[in-house]
């Protein structure tokens, strides 16, 4: 309830800047994995192989990740991408507008929202202890309808 | 003239489509058949180790079907059907998809822009389908301002797609696999190799017995005279639109469109073969030769290549 | 239909186009395609050579360090490092220097004066000279492991032992540490406690504390033990500076007694008439408070950090630290460093004693326990070395001056009774990733 | 002497904490330069220790960024 108002205002906020980086509203009917990542934070690092994986395997069960990267400098963000490339979406927010909206209190954080746009669970850190219950929530949701 | 020892038919159909499938032919040479990209493929090998050949066969198939996975249009989880749902944000690509992409905005330069990975939304209007419902001029030029590689921004390993703008590798990817795999397989294997995806291919080298005996399907007798090439290295590609084209009022619309106007090239010859260095300069050539429409052939004579033009 | 030509402009495009994707991707291929990329948890080797000497003949060590620091993804990580430190030279026994020749015995030496069947090493020292014994040799071999692991989202625990020895003491010592994220990780609380097990047998046997250096006497093995706490706080300021306030305690309680050291005890002119082990209380509380702050000014860093010290036989202290990490283009820096340090003495502490007084019950000339103030100044430059490598040399020099170096007594008029410490710190290291 | 000392502790600590709480820091995505390694408090471990183990046999104070120095004779 509370994630889901979190979201709401995360879209309201969006609209007033343009709704340029992250248009939920346009991925209904997908189930979304969003994570804020930055090329400094070191479990963002072990989340990028799972999340490549994941990608390859549920992208084609309607799963798609959007990773925000909130890099001051994006020169950061493209030095770290080259070491570990991404072969899902990454978006760049160097002002923090998305992350200020989603109410993320550290890196990473990332936000599990299914078919119908509600964010269904929060997930702060990345351990790799956390990839199996990870995958588990996700299939859940791409299967739940 | 030898006997088409070691003979490749680039029109060859899998009689019951098999899978994945080891031959050991009477010609001396082992041919492994599967299917990848919508196309039958084969491998043929001057080789007399079937198991051996069964396991290159094998790992030429799984590459096939890697790059297939990995770059089709078709699958969601692709890396182009990422970038195409990005919705105007920027996706970070690997080393290999990177290349792809450098590769193409060189073609695209090179072409002076009309040889353009960005021309797939097309699609949505112009269904080549042998009939004749030619789309209506407002909806092709409704599709123009999504056209344009030059809006697209390429800034390895970022590349950012204009909202509603779609990439595919259309015209370079097969060719690509033909190529990649060939380099896989003779890496493991010492004898002559060619590769033929339907109807791309490409080899090492000659058979010890002779140049490889390639036949190419004429595309208006479907199968009945072909033209019988021989290839000792190198690449061969064809382009040609013999089953993709709608018919009216006795007017052919090829599937080779102009992306200026969103209309088909006129005049373009019914298939073009070209043999070059290697299956991806071969399809590059080809299609661009196409693109040329009626100049296909003196645009051939002055690439000096060797070629094969029908009308 | 055929037809060769010239290959043109177009065309050699398109072919060098083609051979750079097909040449690109081969190497892309083993380098990213199939597998999966493998997550990086590096171990981390460090290599560190230190050398220190002091002047006018004293202590020399060499040191030797190999730590190794491997991470096991998840923020856990295993720190073990090794030390190997070998001792020489001549270390100041306690007692003051003479117009007069003084001579001593070794601690080794099973009397104070030759008996037969008896090892007995004696040294004389120059009148005016700091009477040092000059064969102190002492080989130290030390190791420490340390773990340290996420608990929950917000706390880190970390625990860990150390264990030492020598040829006369022999020290373990474990420890553990709490530490909880608040305030969106800004504000970060410790929790930490360690508890120190030491035993000293010093060479020829523990001196009976107090006692008369003639009688030469000697007790069985000696322990001590060390119990402390610290809390401490460390807070984010603003995006380039970070703050960390510590309270530590500790708590010695034992033997605290230097085996080594003796006492001149003087008569009323300052000739001196004997000598005396030093003895100390055997218990010692400390408390410390330490601020530090990084603050990054661009590329560059600053470490600088304020320690007040303070413990139950009166010693106080205060240390400032300065670092600056200037980075020098990409691979290199420079990191300039200066330390100023001042203490009180211990109450118990006097340069030598005096015959005429009342006889103390602690007592010791230990030159740690003066009153003194030290600077050292030196710097760092560091340097890449290869992909995951890296050089550094540290240079630094450390002077410490007592304030009392004199006495008005007349036989110890002329004469420098603590002097001037001055030691040179060289330590190379090498650093590197996999 | 030492009870004033420690309360001097308390209201620093209680300032820092309490201050923290409310004003000071910074968002979870705005840390780009304290995660810089040279910006963390023991970036250079092996330094600080050999600093320790030197200070620890020449002074009487010791300690105070972590626990106090010790384990050897040195004298």
């Amino acid at each position: 309830m509370l994630l889901s108002l979190l979201l709401l205002a995360s879209r309201s906020a969006l609209a007033a800047n343009g709704g340029q980086l992250l248009d939920l509203a346009a991925l209904k009917g997908q189930v979304v994995y969003v994570d804020f990542w930055a090329s400094w934070c070191a479990p963002c690092r072990e989340s990028f192989p799972w999340m490549n994986r994941m990608q390859d395997e549920l992208g084609r069960d309607g799963l798609v990740i959007i990773a925000v990267n909130v890099d001051h400098d994006h020169s950061d963000a493209e030095h770290f991408l080259r070491e570990h490339p991404a072969r899902f979406r990454v978006v760049f927010d160097p002002d923090g507008v998305l992350p200020g909206q989603f109410g993320v209190r550290g890196m990473p954080t990332s936000f599990l929202i299914d078919r119908d746009g509600r964010v269904q669970s929060r997930h702060a850190g990345f351990r790799l202890t956390d990839r199996d219950p990870l995958t588990q929530q996700i299939r859940v949701l791409l299967h739940a309808h | 003239m030898r006997p088409a020892r070691a003979a490749v038919d680039a029109a060859w159909r899998p009689p019951h489509a098999p899978e994945f499938e080891v031959l050991a032919r009477e010609d001396g040479i082992i041919a492994v058949y599967f299917t990848a990209m919508a196309s039958p493929c084969e491998l043929l090998l001057e080789a007399t180790d079937v198991h051996a050949a069964g396991q290159l066969g094998s790992a030429a198939a799984q590459e096939a079907w890697r790059i297939e996975t990995k770059f089709s249009r078709y699958r969601p989880e692709s890396i182009v059907s990422v970038i195409n749902r990005s919705q105007g944000s920027a996706v970070a690509v690997d080393l290999e998809t990177a290349a792809l992409i450098d590769y193409a905005a060189r073609c695209h330069s090179l072409s002076q822009g009309r040889f353009d990975i960005t021309s797939g939304v097309l699609r949505r209007c112009w269904k080549f389908d042998g009939s004749d419902r030619v789309p209506n001029p407002d909806a092709v030029a409704a599709l123009l301002p999504l056209i344009g590689f030059e809006k697209v921004l390429w800034q390895a390993p970022l590349i950012t797609l204009p909202a509603g703008m779609e990439i595919d590798f259309g015209g370079i990817g097969k060719e690509y696999a033909v190529d990649r795999v060939l380099a896989l397989v003779a890496e493991q294997f010492a004898g002559a190799v060619l590769v033929n995806f339907g109807g791309d291919l490409a080899t090492n080298r000659a058979p010890a017995a002779g140049p490889w005996q390639v036949g190419v399907e004429r595309p208006d007798t479907e199968g009945q005279a072909r033209l019988l090439l021989e290839l000792r290295r190198g690449g061969l590609a064809t382009s040609g639109d013999t089953h993709r084209f709608l018919l009216r009022d006795g007017v052919r619309y090829s599937h080779i469109l102009d992306v200026r106007t969103g209309w088909p090239v006129p005049a373009v010859p019914r298939s073009v073969t070209v043999a070059a260095g290697s299956c991806v300069e071969a399809g590059i050539l080809a299609t661009f030769a196409m693109l040329q429409g009626s100049a296909a052939e003196s645009f051939l004579i002055e690439q000096g290549v060797q070629h094969w033009c029908l009308r | 239909m055929q037809l060769k030509r010239p290959v043109s402009q177009l065309h050699l495009g398109l072919m060098a186009a083609s051979c750079a994707l097909l040449s690109s991707t081969a190497r892309a291929q083993t380098a990213d395609a199939n597998q999966p990329p493998q997550i990086d948890q590096p171990l981390q080797i460090d290599a560190d050579l230190l050398y220190y000497k002091e002047n006018a003949g004293r202590v020399q060590t060499i040191e030797p360090i190999v730590s190794l620091k491997k991470d096991f993804g998840d923020q856990r990580v295993l720190d073990g490092t090794f030390t190997l430190d070998s001792l020489s030279g001549a270390t100041p026994n306690g007692a003051i220097p003479a117009h007069q020749p003084q001579t001593f015995a070794s601690p080794s030496s099973s009397s104070l004066t030759p008996k037969p069947g008896a090892k007995t090493t004696l040294y004389t020292i120059a009148p005016g000279d700091l009477p040092q014994d000059p064969h102190f040799k002492e080989r130290r071999v030390a190791g420490d492991l340390d773990w340290s692991q996420p608990l929950g989202l917000d706390n880190t625990l970390s625990y860990g032992g150390h264990l030492s020895t020598e040829h006369d003491f022999d020290s373990v010592a474990a420890h553990a540490g709490l530490s909880h994220d608040f305030n969106e990780k800004n504000t970060t609380l410790s929790a930490g406690v360690s508890e120190e097990y030491d035993r000293i047998h010093a060479h020829g046997g523990n001196p009976v504390p107090g006692s008369d250096y003639a009688l030469y006497e000697k007790e069985p093995n000696q322990t001590k033990t060390v119990a402390g706490g610290l809390i401490g706080v460390t807070q984010v300021l603003s995006r380039n500076w970070l703050t960390e306030l510590n309270y530590t305690y500790d708590r010695s309680q034992g033997y605290l007694t230097d085996p080594y050291r003796i006492l001149s005890v003087v008569d009323a002119t300052g000739l001196v008439a004997s000598y005396r082990y030093e003895n100390r209380p055997d218990t010692r509380a400390r408390q410390s408070l330490y601020w530090v702050n990084k603050v990054a000014l661009g590329s560059t860093v600053l470490d600088l950090s304020y320690r007040r010290g303070k413990d139950s036989w009166d010693v106080g202290s205060d240390t400032v630290d300065a670092r600056l990490r200037i980075d020098l283009g990409h691979r290199v820096y420079l990191e300039p460093h200066a330390r100023w340090y001042r203490q009180s003495a211990a109450d118990f502490y006097s340069l030598y004693l005096s015959e005429t007084g009342p006889a103390p019950v602690f007592m010791s000339a230990d030159p740690r326990l003066a009153a003194f103030s030290a600077t050292t100044f030196g710097a760092k430059l560091g340097m890449t070395a290869g992909r995951n490598g890296e050089f550094s040399l540290r240079l630094e020099q450390y002077q410490q001056r007592p304030t009392e170096q004199s006495s008005s007594l007349t036989a110890l008029q002329g004469l420098n009774l603590n002097p001037n410490l001055k030691a040179t710190i060289v330590q190379l290291s090498y650093h590197l990733e996999y | 002497m030492r009870i004033r000392t420690v309360n001097c502790i308390a209201i620093l600590l209680g300032v820092l904490v309490i201050g923290g709480c409310s004003t000071l820091g910074v968002k979870p995505w705005q840390r780009e330069i304290l995660a810089r390694p040279q910006m963390a408090l023991n970036a250079e471990p092996i330094d600080a220790a050999i600093d320790d183990h030197i200070y620890f046999s020449k002074e009487a104070a010791s300690g105070g960024r972590s626990f106090g120095g010790g384990g050897c004779g040195c004298n």
